[in-house]
């Protein structure tokens, strides 16, 4: 049974919830009362949660199965954080209350703050940024506040070509040039290269590491020394973070800003799309020009916070604001819960395990699937393959449909670039040996299916809630809002 | 360690089947000078529920709750009771814990939700589409200003004196970057909203106009004008509405010919949370959807016909377009939008508007109250649930004042103006359906006793 | 994909719990320390949160779709009601707390049994009851217990035929002889057989009205007098009080005990088979006898809580007790914030839309389900169908099984006895129109294929979890534990 | 009306359908005089979330939680921690809102739940068997006695003076109408056990003896013995347990031979809940399995073969027995089961022991500290996370006047037996793994302060 649409079954007329009586005063809405309808149904309360119910159970999610999503780090997400986020002292507090009110609020940020102060190695870390992408903004603002300091306007940004598709945007969106470096053999950064291209006009570089490959790069510090020597700096995508946590600190190996997706290394929720949280770590290069606001702590213990008014003293070469309040504060707590529960060796464990588990899909799979780079040693977290060897035209989309008839969400498709039909495979570390078996038997299954040249395969996935859906109509003429059907009707004509 | 599954048995069979002796030859990439032996230093080790869970709430505890006491901030943010079943929604695991839905056969949940919250903020900003949600308000006004560049192809935003100062600060965060040029001022502590004055800075070099409404102050006031002057230059009206709750009993800014309208929609189903996650809201008009920023669901039908919804237009998105995209955006607020549209669906129109108007009636009987305390002036003839009162002293004190006696008394303009004299007297008050009449007075009595 | 059991994927060695280090001392166990296995597997957080969320999505229940089951009404259950019930102040207090600890815990236990005493019309009410059966126990035992006071041994009750049978069960289980009245044509009691029977040796009749044909006893008042003249007393089964809540008060009717299922009429959770609650309502006659413990409110404003020990003073007559502590709590208070939100117009206008409802199912089906007290007039809240007409040796039970097949919870099956195949459809107040409309639709198309004699029906369910399953062989040789599979090879032997 | 979707429109439509003019027409058969006209008096009408919530926080704020304040109440019931994740897994709407799992095809969920529950209570247990749950262990514990009275034909149940007296007066309120003999007395403030005066009152008409374990003054002792002379005497031995986390500690009843193993599940996943609701936990011999009263779920196959969980036996229950049932109980306590299964599962085996360990542990430390005191002395020579401290003034004052002072300091043997003037000094303190050493601390100083 298909859930209809609440424009479907609901009514203006109908309400789920019930308020008391407005005060008997004439209303001065400067007389722009809102005459005409709005058209927005009601449900019930039953109506409402059914209706969500329903819709829910149409969704696939790391509650109900293994999430293979190469570079997305679907983790458990642990209730005790859900919990935490909840109490009153962290959800019922107003952004602008006075800062003696809030104090604990601050000291939130600041335990989080030096937690991935301590796991980066890095001295300074931007906490406002809403998102991954939004956090490699703020460190492309600082890497450009920083040469502009210095009175020098670099115009270029070099990135390697596995990259995500966040750097460049990101980079332009800031008004960079953005030039690509290549990969070599290993599915590494060209040194060699990249060493050629540095010059008197590049900003600096915007590297992952590790890298989109699932591969760690070796040469990450000769890296960061070449753009340091050639007047530029380094901007690290940190959202592999979690396959390295706590077994090495990228501030040793040169970085200069980095950003942490909260949602992925430190386990707060996907949420189906957001709200992400993309904090961003500094080297002493960068800290001066980190965003507002900040929280500091004075000598008696009092939890300051440094915005627009208090900057003036001693933080005026800040970049300047990036959003409206303090950041992801749900997200904080969530994620600061999750450290406090794993600590420094649990952390460790994470990333060891991450890592153990991708290895063994990798060298459960090699034989089957090919992987590029499997030959030249251990991959990180996430295990790549190509659809090198199927038959019969399929694809990388077809076996991903496949998976989806198996009870499983498909790995990334497609991603990175550089290799052909990729499959980017990320258990994580919290699933059991037991699950990633299952995991293997399912997609040994339809890679083997894949490799026959299973016509059946091009028609998956054929036990979801939908069949394959049509893209390409959806972008031909874009239908974003539900309109009465005599208004399809004539849209149609 | 309860969030980890694996056995060391579990460890030793699965690295004799990848062929290693230890884990640390998984990590034989990273240069031996850059690992780290044991755990790190400074850190504690892990701990057990009952452990985290008191470290958090001594956190907690040490935060004044807005519900705990008589209550009036707002200025971008507003407390407003979340029905519980909104809670219940948000956390079915499989909208929790949901990628995003780049899997549309097995994700229809979430895009379901998606079209409907799109065609509600479409409905009520008054505009022909929406899109999925940006971070927040802050960011998607910012996010429209690109836009309209993108369509006028002139960099000149013309700024109201009434923008929420934060929005303003973002705008020249990013515009110091990308060369915009931005016409912006303070507001000055009047009745009248800027209006008159924005009518003169729209020239053929503008690529629009940016408009909050109800603004900063609290004042509503017609924008038909300014877009008519807007377009009459081809420039744009870009409307940020940072209450939602507002156009349950204002008209919609699409109503008033806006192209873009953007806004803050934490009102609806989030929460304060100290200021995030929160959720943008961002609608056009339909010529203008290939232009706009986000993600967007649009319907279509899956290979046997039946109705479907999918990811669209992600040919503007940074992981197709890369450099050349509309935007880096690559997250929307999904969660929130979810809590939004599940409570505006729970409220209908009929409720929105009775919300509306319990909100905007319960602020002009606490205005008129506030108003009667010698040393006070109510500076609005006109407002939704927000006023600013004109004090006869500086406001920042008091307001610090109060805030010790458990008494959140508004937002004053020093905060947010720190630089600007002229406004330091104004406390900007907000009421909502969860102040209750005794709150106001307990307010009005305590203000009475710092002015007197 | 099946979910496995936990025996089957779990490890005794594995746990979803951290624990801090237990202090070094000698334990003193007195020599009993439990050295062999006990084999109970562990999983993580993460296996653990998805086995269960895995097994949920294997159920049908209220927030899915319409759960029509006669005689349980499956009303919505607010989420409000749940938030209450979780406040620390209610959750987290243990009932031997010092009783000046625990006042509120007492208003509220206090508030609850004014609104049941209220809406009932009757003068006290016993709170402890664990379930609506319990209440029975509770109410036979007061009404023996009042006979046993004036020194009348009688040892009958009389239970109508139409009668749940928890009724003639309590009896029993009371030390009672049960005698079965009989239903007359048009499905209420026979009061002229029932005036036949009552005798010195008759103890009370226990009726349910609305009774189980889903209608109303308009002799109930003249059954009560006779009743009371023939020396008995009068125990009503409460279980379909939302029929009525607001509308008739039950002590109008000369009722001396009524058990209220607050998860029936008052939207506590089911929870796939409780717990309940079940209070009883007393009329003068039986409240000296009423059970332990219970609730009194001073002069001066203060709660107490009369228990053994004080019970002495002005309670001496009271049967005893029937639980360990106070009852349901957690039930209370969801039920008491249900009554809140409501109020007294809202649940008047439960009992009429929870009528109209079920007599509009009623309607719509008459004309091709068999409704056989349809003629005498409107049901209450359930609407009642015999499978006469059904071809092909269908049953109720296989149209039980299509509508599963629909996307729907059947309705009550054989239930009650009195009627031929009986389907008892209850469709609540909590529904909409529309939705009640879609059951109709799905309810009269397996209807129709009933009385067609579609063979599939047969063998529905065929889109559920599970097809038919083989009770017979469960009950033969029951299998109650799981055990592992060595040992089920052994036991088939 | 936030929960009634029909629309005043819907209703007159419906009447319609159906031929009545009025919702009045429906309520024919009830007689004239018995309506009520108009909402029933003395009653608030119809009130919003807020509201209905504030209304609510105020009554709990007028108890004491134990969370805020050292607590150290057990006698039946015990505060332990419980993971987050349960309270969710018991919220999702598929166990919240679900039926009895009469239709099987479609309540897997909750049957297999309830098969894995029963193997864990039976493993728990140490014995064959166990059925879905009750509704606490006190009702659990009469169900037995009346197991046992079918099992053997004989009216005489012998309970241990240690046997929980809430759980005596239950036998003794239910016995009186039974006519079943119950043989019972009040404990001594001894270090022993009764069960050699038990043993001496086991006798050919004896149905079976009932003995807690640990008992209600927290001491544990062997009941092998107890079996063998219940057994000589064709009769059953009934162990009851009221801590289940003991048993992760100290041996099963089962493996002494125990032929009916009862108890309060309540100590896992369930919380304190002021008493209810609660799960019992019943357990037996494989050979008294058709004699148990209660839900079973049993395993079987479906129509493909495939493993399915049914509701099985019911031809013990009252739907189908009506007066010839074994019991009139027709729910079980399927949340709370849920509950406990799903904390259990995440304890596992190695988490329970060290739960338990640690509850004991910390209980031994305790006992030393308050032993210490002047004026009080140690009762027990063994227990698991509860003993009783002997006073030298009565108890119960001192309870009282030290929860006042915010501090919970165990069950009084005086409010437990209000007419046993020997037992006045005794105070059974129960110490779990979430009584911090500062919370022992506090209690000890301040029974120093009133033993003075």
């Amino acid at each position: 049974v298909d859930e209809p649409l609440i424009f479907e079954t609901g009514s203006p007329d109908r309400s789920g919830v019930d308020l008391p009586a407005a005060p008997t005063v004439e209303s001065r809405l400067g007389g722009l009362d809102r005459d005409e309808p709005i058209s927005i149904p009601g449900l019930s309360e039953a109506e409402t949660v059914r209706h969500y119910t329903r819709l829910s159970r149409q969704n696939y999610a790391i509650d109900v199965g293994l999430f293979p999503l190469g570079s997305c780090t679907m983790k458990h997400n642990p209730r005790l954080n859900e919990k935490m986020a909840r109490l009153k002292g962290f959800s019922d507090i107003h952004p602008l209350q006075p800062v003696d009110s809030v104090q604990g609020a601050l000291e939130t940020i600041y335990q989080l703050a030096d937690w991935l102060k301590t796991l980066t190695g890095m001295p300074a870390v931007a906490m406002s940024p809403k998102a991954g992408a939004h956090g490699e903004l703020c460190g492309i603002l600082a890497i450009r506040s920083a040469l502009e300091a210095r009175g020098d306007a670099r115009e270029v940004i070099l990135v390697p070509e596995s990259a995500h598709g966040t750097n460049p945007a990101t980079a332009a969106f800031a008004g960079y040039k953005v030039e690509d470096i290549p990969a070599n053999a290993n599915g590494r950064v060209d040194l060699d290269a990249l060493k050629a291209r540095l010059g008197p006009d590049v900003a600096g570089v915007m590297i992952t590491n590790p890298n989109t490959c699932g591969l760690f790069e070796p040469d990450m510090k000769a890296i960061s020394d070449a753009v340091h020597d050639a007047g530029g700096l380094v901007y690290c995508d940190g959202a592999n973070f979690n396959a390295i946590v706590g077994r090495v600190r990228p501030g040793d190996l040169g970085i200069d800003a980095m950003h942490i997706n909260l949602h992925k290394t430190f386990s707060t929720p996907h949420g189906g799309g957001g709200p992400g949280s993309g904090p961003v770590v500094f080297s002493e290069a960068l800290e001066p020009f980190a965003p507002l606001p900040f929280v500091e702590k004075t000598e008696d213990g009092h939890f300051h916070l440094v915005e627009e008014e208090t900057a003036e003293d001693h933080h005026e070469s800040s970049f300047g604001r990036m959003v409206a309040f303090h950041g992801q504060m749900g997200m904080f707590t969530r994620a600061l819960t999750y450290m406090l529960s794993h600590g420094a060796d649990g952390l460790k464990q994470v990333s060891e395990d991450a890592v153990l588990n991708a290895n063994y899909v990798l060298r459960s799979m090699e034989d089957l699937l090919e992987a590029p780079f499997a030959k030249s040693g251990p991959c990180m977290h996430e295990a790549l393959f190509s659809d090198n060897g199927f038959t019969n035209g399929l694809t990388t989309l077809d076996l991903a449909k496949g998976l989806i008839d198996e009870g499983y969400h498909p790995m990334t498709m497609y991603f990175p670039l550089v290799v052909h039909g990729a499959m980017l495979v990320e258990p994580t570390e919290t699933e059991s040996k037991a699950a990633i078996d299952q995991f293997i038997g399912a997609l040994r299954s339809v890679a083997g299916r894949a490799k026959a040249g299973d016509e059946l395969l091009k028609s998956a996935p054929h036990f979801a809630p939908r069949r394959r859906l049509d893209e390409t109509q959806a972008a031909r003429k874009p239908i974003l809002v539900w309109q009465e059907p005599e208004e399809y009707a004539e849209a149609a004509e | 360690m309860r969030y980890l599954p694996l056995t060391p048995n579990d460890r030793q069979d699965m690295l004799a089947t990848i062929g290693a002796s230890s884990i640390d030859e998984l990590f034989v990439d990273v240069p031996e000078e850059a690992r780290l032996d044991g755990p790190i230093r400074d850190l504690p080790m892990h701990a057990g529920e009952m452990a985290v869970e008191a470290h958090m709430k001594k956190l907690a505890r040490n935060n004044s709750a807005a519900g705990d006491m008589p209550f009036f901030l707002g200025a971008g943010a507003y407390r407003h009771h979340v029905p519980a079943s909104v809670d219940h929604i948000i956390q079915r695991g499989e909208f929790l814990t949901a990628y995003t839905p780049y899997q549309p056969e097995i994700a229809q949940g979430t895009l379901q939700t998606l079209f409907e919250f799109q065609t509600q903020v479409a409905r009520l900003f008054g505009v022909d589409v929406a899109n999925a949600s940006m971070y927040d308000g802050s960011t998607a006004c910012w996010e429209a200003i690109v836009m309209a560049r993108r369509i006028t192809k002139r960099g000149k935003a013309v700024l109201s004196s009434g923008l929420h100062p934060h929005y303003v600060s973002v705008a020249k965060t990013m515009a110091r970057f990308t060369k915009d040029q931005l016409v912006s001022e303070a507001p000055t502590l009047d009745a009248a909203t800027d209006g008159a004055d924005l009518l003169d800075q729209i020239d053929d070099d503008t690529s629009c106009v940016v408009v909050q409404y109800p603004d900063i102050l609290g004042r509503v006031s017609d924008m038909s004008a300014l877009a008519e002057k807007a377009h009459s230059h081809k420039a744009l009206l870009i409307a940020v509405v940072t209450e939602p709750v507002a156009l349950g009993a204002i008209k919609a800014p699409g109503q008033m010919d806006a192209d873009i309208v953007v806004g803050e929609g934490q009102s609806l189903g989030v929460g304060l949370q100290f200021g995030g996650p929160y959720v943008g809201l961002f609608g056009c008009k339909q010529k203008y959807v290939r232009q706009m920023p986000g993600r967007l669901c649009g319907e279509t039908v899956d290979a046997e016909g039946k109705r479907g919804f999918v990811l669209t237009l992600s040919t503007r998105e940074q992981h197709i377009r890369r450099e050349k995209a509309t935007s880096n955006i690559c997250t929307n607020s999904g969660l929130c939008a979810l809590a939004f549209t599940a409570h505006m669906t729970l409220l209908g129109e009929k409720g929105l508007r009775e919300l509306a108007m319990l909100n905007h009636k319960k602020a002009v009987v606490a205005a008129d109250r506030l108003a009667k305390i010698n040393g006070i002036s109510l500076l609005n003839e006109s407002f939704f649930n927000e006023f600013t009162l004109v004090l006869d002293k500086d406001a920042r004190p008091i307001v610090r004042k109060l805030a010790d006696q458990k008494i959140l008394a508004g937002v004053s303009l020093g905060r947010l103006y720190p630089d600007e004299n002229d406004l330091a007297h104004g406390l900007v008050v907000a009421v909502t359906e969860t102040t209750s009449d005794e709150d106001v007075e307990t307010l009005a009595l305590a203000l009475e006793g710092e002015l007197a």
